[in-house]
């Protein structure tokens, strides 16, 4: 067993971590976030340059052929900046649904992704019901080459801001999961773009007969490993957020005094802090454990459920933890603390809350 | 032993559900439904303050002399019942329920023929100003300075969570007077007529939700008169601990929190479950909202005993007890209809929360509410004295052997 | 409303609280578990003496037409005490039976036991499946006048030492549940006596054809009436149970010393004597509520089942935060606190869990 | 980054399971499946000890050198698994887990050689004297007081919480041997040769379960040699520290949480739901077990990384994280455990619980040691440095900055 990063790594996350301290201090993040952009395309342009929107895709298909570990080395530090670009959706959900694929049309659009001049959006969610793929309703018609798609996906990141979007839907023919692409403004396509509550630029689209490419008919094996590294490294971003939370909330605790002593010298308010930090080593454990299991291509998918079930729970213990600490400061739209724990509220409802996967981890164990 | 179920009862029930029916504007009723907080929108919550207090009903619990209505545990509880079901929001706290009833029981005659008909009536709102930037959970090491001149205190000094400040035209207030003694000594309970006094300037706060809902006010050499001062100077510890009496055996807050559940379970009979069905027939989802309802239930069951005069209520303990249990079942229920809403909470949609927007919200009315709810509900465990404040309070009654 | 008892409910309780004062201190209640004697015999007679077997049969029935709110006045300090005479089971649930019956038998029952010169067993429970009276799969098949019974029974209080036993068995024609009357000793029936957790005289019961009288052929309505009853007033005994731990550990914490000061000084544990005080004020207000509502004749089954699951739960966390509290010696059979903590565990798993009520609740609301 | 899963580990698997599966005696299959404690019945736990000794396997964690295996991490888990798998008792912890590598560090020659054999064989077991009456949490406030006279050291005191001390042949305890400064100095560590010294006396305690697991020793002008002094006089506390550092990256506790929660589901399959169908079917026992499922697979991943020397375990609060995090997850187990038991869980059976009583269970095997387990488990978050005193140490590490 080795849990531990390579130099490569270390380096790759070093250089992301300075990238982002440069120029992604929370201020200029809450700036970014209050305008009308989707995302920094600055920001993304210099992720492009350091290589990471190539890194998951193939060398055959024009990539670095990084794994799953190399994205959760620095998916940390995207989480600690609070990152609102959309890493996780564009290359490696919609990116891994094209490496899936891998039609002509797919590997142009890799190309397109891997250097950094496209983005792509991931409509997959369809609301509370459909954490489980199973539950899928958006339907693909067979239409000459491609299909129609008719239906409604909530949450879609990036879903107004995208230059097209990978969508999963069920065909009326075959019952079963395909990935189909649509470009932005297509007919019948209507977009209503919203913020999230951590600041990500995403929409609910309706399709009414949307015209859309095939890219894979038959997509029900390589949804579920697309979902299962995008889980990996989202896990990894969350587990930053409840890093910077677990720092903020013991040195806010050093310092801010009440009753003449930091409240840190309560006894209850040294707990809770003893808490977030069980809280985060089980968290830690499990997505170091998680990563270099599926790095040896032996995850399963409880280990996938345990892992993006114990994220979400352990992350809105600590972020509640966070705030209640923090106190009436903690409340407040000005310091970070909030934005963290909002961060983690959304990694937690997205792809399965953690009721949902920890009672599939029941099913399956 | 017994629950009085009487057709008298029962008529009063339908003559409140009647006027609710009724009596509200379609902007009261909006921010009914959008009301994400224990403060509802201010405008419409004011308009609706002046049209039950014209049916007489805008302070049930105050004495009939002072234009309470003289209702019996009973109607208190339907009123409070109907008013949820109707989803009206809820009448500012500060005023009726702090302010109001500590000048009925020590204010001067004067104060209490000025003050309380426009509480009443709903023409006047009162901020409260306790808290500073360094005194929260230890609220009784204030700074906040006020000086002695002629007929006039000066004030110098900070407030902070000062709830809709920026809305109120009154407030009353904790000063330092003294700084002598220990830090209880010296403080000195005001009441100030206006907020626009020279020196006195109110800057809201955004919250974790988007609201600007909290306020910080400064003041900067403000000359108040000394005439509004409640109680001795220096005595104003007492006073805000009297205050305190008020929310002994007063609170009828389950019958929010019931229809808090109510909603949960009717957005669940048409949300899909990720395991079938729909999320309200899951046995999960039910396991879990039973375990609130009746946990709800302990706590609606715990306010009856309380305002019928039941031995529960004369507990120094009481408020502390009362003000944990119902704060964290607020936060219980709003992660319960945040988990319902899932990925359809995940929207910031602060337009289509202001009330007379005309924003149609992405998704349901429901998904609108959740999260803001669940966000600003993280703050009932923090504010009116900290959750931990109020466990150490409650340790301390057993260790005095109550 | 009206929430307090009557003057004539106090004095039945201190009448109840000084001979149990008197004569059921902890040592001699512990030395009586110990022995061979399932319960006090002299106890119960001088319960009868006081009129509790009587109170609660109606006058035409030879009783006193006590209230439940009468039973609940006095069993507070069983719980208190922890007496291990089978009150409930005995007097309120097979007493309940007759009293639903009516037949010449049972009105001679009921004579024996409002005198307390007899006692029954209630054989109700087969397991932790049957919290539901839906589960119960024991057999009544008619023959001759009475039934033949056929199944199994656990948690038999009295079983092997009381006079005979009220079971509740489904009718093999019908479908129904029946109350049935077995005679202590009858043939085909084996008896596997023990003692409970709580010093409970118990049994585990087996009926191979063994030959009953009727006593009521459809007592669906009947068995949730006399349930809901004796819900209620072991809740009271629960209660008091909780309340002697509130009591016991509050006084610990403040003499207890380690570090230099009393442990309840320290504030995590002044926290969890806080949160025991907030759970029993819950209990309290619930137990009193629900009590008041029956009286009435309004409580439903909601809340019969929001009592037997808030007392379980609130019962659960006050005894383990109790033996918490206390640390080693909390964890010895010589101190009374893990025994109140047994009565607890003991209520909570009879008559349905707290977490099978809790759900009941969430179905029914 | 990476798990290995070899053709020689899954070879190594099937030599442990063959030699669970063939050389345990009937008697110690039978005290592995009565196990309801961290300490198994005593006189099969020895047994068993030493039949694993004579194999080589009786202490995995220790050097080569002195009789450990030189297991990967991977081994070690396997071993750990398939030992949990065939239900086999535990081997006690305070020889092989305290006493033994205290003494591979930091012994003398002569106190390794005299006692690590005899440890390592199972012929030895050692009584852990650590808490008195008056110092539980508090240990470094302990009284026993040992005064030096000639070679030797005459105690005076009593310790509690001694667990087994009745079936121990030595013991190893600290006293205190200064008075005159802070309370952690002062103290120094001894090893006791035997337990039947003049003026020892052992005393059993009886358990809330019934079971005389714990006890209090006695000591009236008590003369026992110098010689068993470990580390220098009034530097006890520091020893006692020092075996700390045992309990960092050692453990493998999840797979006995793992069966434990194979047993309840396995137990949930047979036992009728009340509403209707199998438990183990039962979503809400599904939803239930999932969680604490999860929550012992973070442990184990965190034992894993622990193991193999991730920086987790260089963190100085990894001892109180590890003990606190398992200690309250056995506990839940426990508690699930007597939920599927129901009233099954209700009867005491301490006789059908003993070894070798040949007394059929009320029930099944799995009700008969579900409530004694929940009850000895209570005692998990108290011992061993209770669960506060633990919280407190893992939040001083996050003041220093860990």
């Amino acid at each position: 067993m080795d849990f531990s990063f390579s130099q490569e790594q270390d380096m790759l996350r070093d250089s992301v971590a300075k990238l982002l301290e440069r120029g992604y201090d929370f201020d200029t993040r809450q700036a970014l976030v209050a305008s009308d952009a989707p995302w920094s395309a600055d920001v993304w342009a210099q992720f492009a340059e350091l290589g990471l929107t190539m890194l998951p895709f193939s060398e055959e298909q024009g990539g670095l052929g990084g794994s799953v570990a190399d994205c959760v080395a620095f998916a940390g530090v995207f989480g600690e900046h609070l990152v609102v670009e959309p890493y996780v959706t564009s290359t490696l959900l919609a990116g891994g649904a094209l490496a899936a694929s891998g039609t002509p049309l797919a590997l142009e659009w890799i190309e397109k992704l891997a250097s950094g001049e496209a983005t792509l959006a991931f409509a997959y969610e369809e609301g509370n019901g459909t954490a489980t793929p199973e539950q899928i309703a958006m339907t693909a018609t067979p239409a000459g080459d491609g299909v129609n798609l008719t239906g409604e996906k909530r949450l879609v990141i990036a879903g107004d801001a995208a230059d097209g979007m990978v969508v999963v839907a069920r065909s009326s023919d075959t019952g079963k999961l395909g990935f189909y692409l649509v470009q932005a403004g297509a007919d019948g396509l209507t977009t209503r773009p919203y913020k999230t509550i951590d600041g990500r630029a995403s929409a609910t689209v309706v399709f009414d007969n949307v015209a859309a490419f095939v890219l894979l008919e038959d997509a029900g094996e390589a949804l579920d490993a697309i979902l299962a590294k995008a889980i990996i490294v989202a896990s990894a971003e969350c587990l930053g957020a409840m890093k910077a939370l677990l720092r903020l909330t013991s040195e806010y605790a050093m310092t801010r005094k009440q009753f003449g002593q930091p409240i840190g010298m309560f006894q209850v308010v040294a707990h809770r802090l003893a808490d977030m930090k069980i809280a985060y080593t089980k968290a830690l454990s499990t997505l170091t454990y998680t990563t270099a299991l599926a790095n040896s291509g032996a995850a399963t998918p409880r280990d996938i459920a345990t892992l993006k079930g114990q994220m979400g729970k352990l992350g809105r213990e600590i972020g509640e933890a966070a705030i209640q600490t923090h106190g009436g400061v903690g409340m407040t739209d000005e310091l970070s603390v909030s934005h963290f724990h909002k961060r983690i509220l959304a990694f937690d409802a997205s792809l399965g809350a953690h009721a949902f996967h920890l009672r599939k981890v029941g099913q399956m164990a | 032993m017994n629950v009085e179920f009487s057709p008298e009862l029962e008529a009063f029930r339908a003559e409140v559900a009647e006027f609710f029916a009724t009596a509200p504007t379609p902007a009261i009723r909006e921010a009914g439904r959008k009301t994400t907080s224990v403060f509802a929108p201010f405008d419409q919550c004011m308009e609706w303050h002046q049209i039950l207090a014209k049916k007489g009903w805008s302070a049930p619990h105050w004495p009939v002399e002072y234009g309470g209505t003289g209702w019996s545990v009973e109607q208190r509880f339907i009123f409070a019942e109907e008013y949820r079901k109707a989803d009206l929001p809820p009448l500012l706290p500060q005023s009726l329920g702090m302010v109001g009833p500590l000048l009925i029981d020590i204010g001067t005659e004067e104060q209490k023929a000025k003050y309380l008909p426009p509480i009443l009536a709903g023409h006047d709102f009162w901020a409260q100003g306790y808290s500073e930037p360094g005194s929260g959970s230890d609220l009784a090491s204030l700074q906040c300075r006020a000086e002695a001149d002629g007929d006039d205190y000066i004030i110098n000094g900070s407030k902070i969570w000062t709830t809709y400040a920026h809305h109120a035209n009154r407030m009353f207030m904790l000063v330092r007077t003294d700084n002598s003694g220990k830090k209880q000594q010296g403080i000195t309970f005001l009441l100030l007529d206006r907020v626009d006094y020279p020196g006195m300037e109110i800057r809201p706060i955004v919250g974790l939700d988007g609201m600007p809902e909290q306020c910080e006010v400064f003041f900067d050499n403000c000359r108040v008169p000394q005439s509004g001062r409640v109680g001795a100077e220096n005595d104003g510890w007492s006073v805000a601990k009297h205050l305190l009496k008020h929310e002994r055996g007063g609170s009828a807050a389950s019958p929010t929190l019931v229809r808090y559940l109510e909603k949960a379970k009717e957005a669940a009979a048409v949300t899909p479950s990720p395991f079938g069905g729909m999320l309200a027939d899951d046995p999960v989802f039910q396991s879990e909202f039973g375990e609130l309802h009746a946990d709800v239930a302990s706590l609606s069951h715990m306010e009856k005993l309380a305002i019928s005069g039941h031995e529960i209520a004369t507990d120094p303990a009481f408020p502390s007890l009362n003000k944990t249990i119902n704060s964290e079942l607020v936060q219980r229920a709003s992660v319960l209809m945040s988990k319902v809403s899932g990925v359809g909470g995940l929207a910031r949609q602060l337009e289509a929360l202001r009330v007379g927007s005309n924003v149609e919200p992405q998704g349901s009315e429901f998904d609108l509410i959740t999260m803001p709810l669940y966000l600003n509900s993280r703050a009932t465990s923090i504010y009116a004295g900290s959750n931990e404040v109020q466990r150490d309070l409650i340790s301390r009654s057993l260790a005095a052997g109550a």
